[in-house]
């Protein structure tokens, strides 16, 4: 029985998909050192034809995945940082993004975009710990945040397969998750939610590495409340008929978000749940603050983070 | 050259009539450029085009009928009314797009350029650009990754004299070709008002590009006869003078070709071209208009369905 | 009495703001012609060491006004086209936003940016039709979007006086409003809502030109609803102790948002709503959809826009 | 320089301990080019820095015990623990901060520098970065924009031979230079390894600046002894040789520079910095944490208070 850490199985995913398909290859910054982890060995095995370093030019080298992609290439790009999402922004939202429709469905954009160590990193500060997950979901692109090694596996692996642009945050608090690996890697959908713990008084959505912090405080809640921990796994495009089954049953719904809080996920979540679903008590989101900028200091970064207490508080008041 | 011509002049009007919304970016003036240019590209080779694109698309072998019926939003249009004249393409006729965004499309032909290269198909890929882009971080990232990589890709810098209303002068330290020697990229500066100036640096330099010496830049001294976009119609401008622009007018490539062709074999093409533009005009009016509910059509390549907007509730 | 167009009015708060503070300039492109109207006549008044014409290289002059405001001015930006917002996302939202915080309050960086023309502008198709108020407000910037021209004056004034990065969007559809301007024109405060129109039995939450629909709607409905019109003015910070007066009051709530549905600002107040006040209705959304892209065709254009059916219907929705 | 050595050195033992979190990229070996640039300038002069910029910040004045503290995340530091190693940042010593984003800072500097030509400060501003920002757009854009506006700004291009793994000369096509000879900017290559040679460069570029010649661009070629940052301890990397290391640290900064001055001196200098780092060291230690209530201090210049995370529920 191997045990699987969350980095070796996007490793494995992205060399699975290198082996499968031929059209597939990889930019990104130091990619043939492998210091991310993401493609590491992969130089090696699979040559630098497959596997491209890349100049410091995060905005051509993006542009140019697309126009790889309408040539029927299907490129993944490795981005360093999290804020590098904030400078290729307009390459991927503004163009990626919306050649499928101003080309009248002439062409797909079949890019990957792995981010393979988002949100804080304790102390890297205030240009490398950002989470912009929301900001891709809000300009529609599928946006990814996997919280286990074969969901990080099965989702990447989905993720290439797709024939739309999709982002994939693997959050740096999560790289190092292990999991006992029993039944064959699978892809998993797109857009196909999983249910961590079952429970029947309330539905906790966690993304990415909070799920692991959603299923401790359900432990310790364990004899007073009973809670759900439901897990999107996809943020956009989110699995809405599933999150109507869990709070069909529960009725109450607590989210916890590592975006910033104003227009982030959660608040896409908790307002779909208000206009749709029926809930018997006020919903609750716990998230980064508006506006979020991580100072360096530790217990200052930590303070910004969504943490235990406050999703145990939150969920104590809507069982109130 | 002609089609181009006759072509813009027919859309001026109808963006008066209101057929066309939104207006056009004219290319009136510029066509020696787009016309050189593709006359030296396989039918196979690709470009990619600017928010001033109709010349491009159109020399690239696009049916003028579909882009007519594009710029007036029809289901027969290049892009089934969905771009519009800032986003016209033709994957087909290897017309990677028209791009709203200056220096933006540069990147995606490098891409495009890139894959040919990995797939070794020979094809050669022209992106096309204004001398207002030279300024635009992104384009100078990309003639770096293109020389370095050396990419089947020549970049083409229209160089009108202005960007909107300034002047290249103003907004240009070094030069056009001072940029591609930054990189190591060789370039050509040609009289863009000569179709037979630039076609001839054209062929050079895909030839080169197909033989696999690597990108260059060919800079086309050229200049736009009309209004940066036919909204500069409603306001008074004066960043040029009237008599600047005669000056010019003189130099009209239409004029300069013309006088190489007997007059015979003109008038034959003049008369040819403006059936074809009946046609095109004919064609466009009596397609479809596309139906609101179809307007999240090809949102998505996978077939993924966005909630909400009336579009579907 | 006279008529004042909202462009005019941002027009004049900018040249009384040059006027009054001499550390106040602009940048942008053809802003000394004026093309955009916001800067129409500044450079013949103000001279070109006030009114700068820029290159179009928007990252690096949108930086540049950061540095400048690190060295005491006060730099206003034009960008022509909303999705220029998308190119200077670094700029604004990695670097701009977040010096304040990363250097521990050493400095501020009074910047405002304006958008004098955003969403859509029939027949500028995918690329020139964006309103991306919703992702600056997610980042942390003050973000703004008047609907009348009295308030694109005072907003636009107190933006400039503000010592936080702002954003204004002045939607296209509003750019040629006119109002008869009685009073003298004054500073509105950032994060202030205004009530157009009073009502007992929903509250509207509308925006910048959707003010205008919203109240059209509410005229239509008049004899059988009685609809709020409220106009938060400021995306972020937003003005939630009116908004909690209003639904106190009515006790319904519906918004209309010209942003992606997705983590959209109608997310927000929908979500804050369901949180914290108490409603006797599920609130609604009316909003362009998830992952919008504008296609050129008009009649396709105006489908992806919130309009006053869906509004209509959103209101009889939550009565029922 | 010795000071700067004696800091790194220290701080990568703080990096051991656990006293300083998140590691840093030390600047050792590169000690003569903060040094050298920062001794030409004024105290009122300006400067931009990098992710690697321990050295530039002490070089330009920056109180050693304050930066220590704020790579510790005290209270006390430069930022009062809210930057830490790549956002240190002193307004008073003329230091607009490090910057985590590649080419991030030009335009910054060139800003402060627009501002200072434009109040007619007679200052000047530097802005460090390494080879791999030469590929990056901003930067491009930012040198076209400094010669346009003879703006007060040098550029300084640190070129230490690699990208973290990546070989300047897998990246860069064309050179630094070429670069800044594309927007008419004038160069100078220089040793930087030699502190004296570099200042030199560095006191003719800035004289010229505040003579308002405008903007120009001096490259230093450098090298780094150490990792591109203390993670690289952890994984075993194979971009360059040991040999190459070896190489390089026959020409340490430090030893040239030392060879110049008679031995008394020089032991005096370095038990005087001993003590300061000493001193620094003792000073963050003894300094207090920020307090996790006041984490969303300064988050707005205009203290408007944002809502949500545990700082304030
Ligand atoms: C990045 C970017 N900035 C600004 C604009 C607005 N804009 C559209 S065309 C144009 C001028 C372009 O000038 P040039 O590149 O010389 O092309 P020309 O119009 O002269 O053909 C500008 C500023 C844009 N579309 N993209
Ligand atoms: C725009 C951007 N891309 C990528 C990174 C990640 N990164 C940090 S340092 C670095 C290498 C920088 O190399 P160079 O500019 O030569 O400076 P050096 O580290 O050699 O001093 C990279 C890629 C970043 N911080 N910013
Ligand atoms: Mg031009
Ligand atoms: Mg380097």
């Amino acid at each position: 029985m191997a045990k699987l850490s969350y980095a070796k199985a996007l490793n494995r995913a992205l060399a699975d998909e290198l082996e499968r398909d031929p059209t597939v290859f990889v930019f990104g910054e130091d990619i043939a050192a492998g210091i991310a982890r993401l493609t590491a060995g992969l130089a090696k095995r699979f040559g630098p034809e497959r596997i491209i370093d890349t100049p410091i030019s995060e905005q051509a080298f993006t542009s140019m995945a697309t126009g790889a992609a309408l040539a029927g290439l299907r490129p993944v790009i490795e981005f360093q940082i999290p804020s590098l999402l904030f400078l290729v922004f307009e390459q991927i939202a503004n163009q990626a993004h919306k050649f499928s429709l101003m080309t009248g469905g002439q062409v797909a954009v079949p890019v990957t975009y792995v981010v393979p160590s988002s949100g804080s990193r304790e102390g890297w500060a205030g240009q490398h710990s950002d989470h912009p997950y929301s900001l891709y979901a809000h300009v529609g692109l599928k946006t990814i945040v996997p919280a286990t090694p074969s969901d990080a596996y099965g989702l990447l692996v989905s993720a290439i397969r797709d024939d739309d642009p999709t982002v994939i945050f693997a959050p740096a608090s999560a790289m190092d998750l292990r999991e006992d690996v029993t039944a064959e890697l699978v892809p998993v959908p797109i857009g196909s939610a999983r249910v961590h713990r079952h429970g029947h008084d309330v539905t906790v959505v966690a993304l990415g590495h909070l799920v692991t912090e959603a299923l401790a405080v359900a432990d310790e809640l364990a004899d007073e409340i009973s809670v759900e921990v439901f897990d999107p796994r996809t943020v956009y495009p989110f699995d809405w008929a599933a999150l109507a089954e869990s709070v069909d049953r529960t009725g109450r719904l607590v989210v916890i978000d590592d975006s910033n809080r104003f227009c982030g996920f959660g608040a896409e979540v908790v307002a779909t749940a208000a206009e749709e679903l029926r809930l018997i008590a006020p919903p609750r989101r716990i998230s980064r603050p508006e506006g979020a900028v991580l100072p360096f200091a530790l217990a200052l970064d930590r303070a910004i983070q969504p943490g235990r207490d406050q999703l145990t508080a939150a969920i104590r008041a809507v069982m109130k | 050259m002609r089609l181009i011509r006759e072509f813009e002049e027919r859309a001026l009007e109808l963006v008066k009539t209101g057929e066309i919304v939104g207006g056009i970016h004219p290319y009136i003036g510029e066509e020696a450029v787009a016309a050189g240019v593709c006359a030296a590209l396989r039918a196979d080779d690709q470009i990619t085009s600017t928010h001033r694109g109709h010349g491009h698309v159109l020399a690239k072998g696009a049916d003028p009928s579909r882009m007519l019926a594009e710029l007036c939003g029809r289901v027969t249009g290049l892009n089934r009314g969905r771009g519009g004249s800032m986003h016209a393409a033709d994957l087909g006729s290897g017309i990677l797009g028209a791009n709203a965004i200056v220096g933006g499309a540069a990147p995606i032909a490098a891409g495009a350029a890139w894959a040919a290269q990995r797939k070794g198909t020979g094809q050669v890929v022209v992106t096309f650009f204004g001398d207002g882009a030279l300024n635009q971080g992104v384009l100078l990232e990309t003639m770096n990754l293109a020389a370095l990589w050396r990419l089947p890709l020549v970049f083409v810098c229209e160089n009108n004299g202005y960007a909107t209303t300034m002047a290249t002068a103003a907004a240009v330290a070094g030069s056009a070709a001072g940029r591609a020697g930054a990189f190591g990229l060789p370039s050509i500066e040609v009289d863009g008002m000569d179709v037979v100036a630039v076609h001839s640096a054209a062929a050079s330099t895909v030839k080169a590009a197909r033989e696999g010496a690597g990108p260059t830049l060919i800079e086309a001294i050229t200049y736009r006869f009309g209004p940066h976009h036919t909204i500069e119609r409603k306001i008074r401008l004066a960043y040029r003078t009237q008599e600047e622009i005669d000056r010019w007018r003189q130099r009209d490539p239409l004029d300069l070709q013309g006088a190489r062709i007997p007059a015979p074999e003109r008038d034959r093409i003049d008369a040819e071209i403006i059936a074809v533009i009946d046609a095109a005009h004919e064609f466009a009016r009596s397609s479809p208009d596309p139906d609101p509910k179809d307007a999240l059509d090809y949102l998505y390549a996978s077939g993924l369905v966005a909630r909400g907007g009336t579009a579907n509730g």
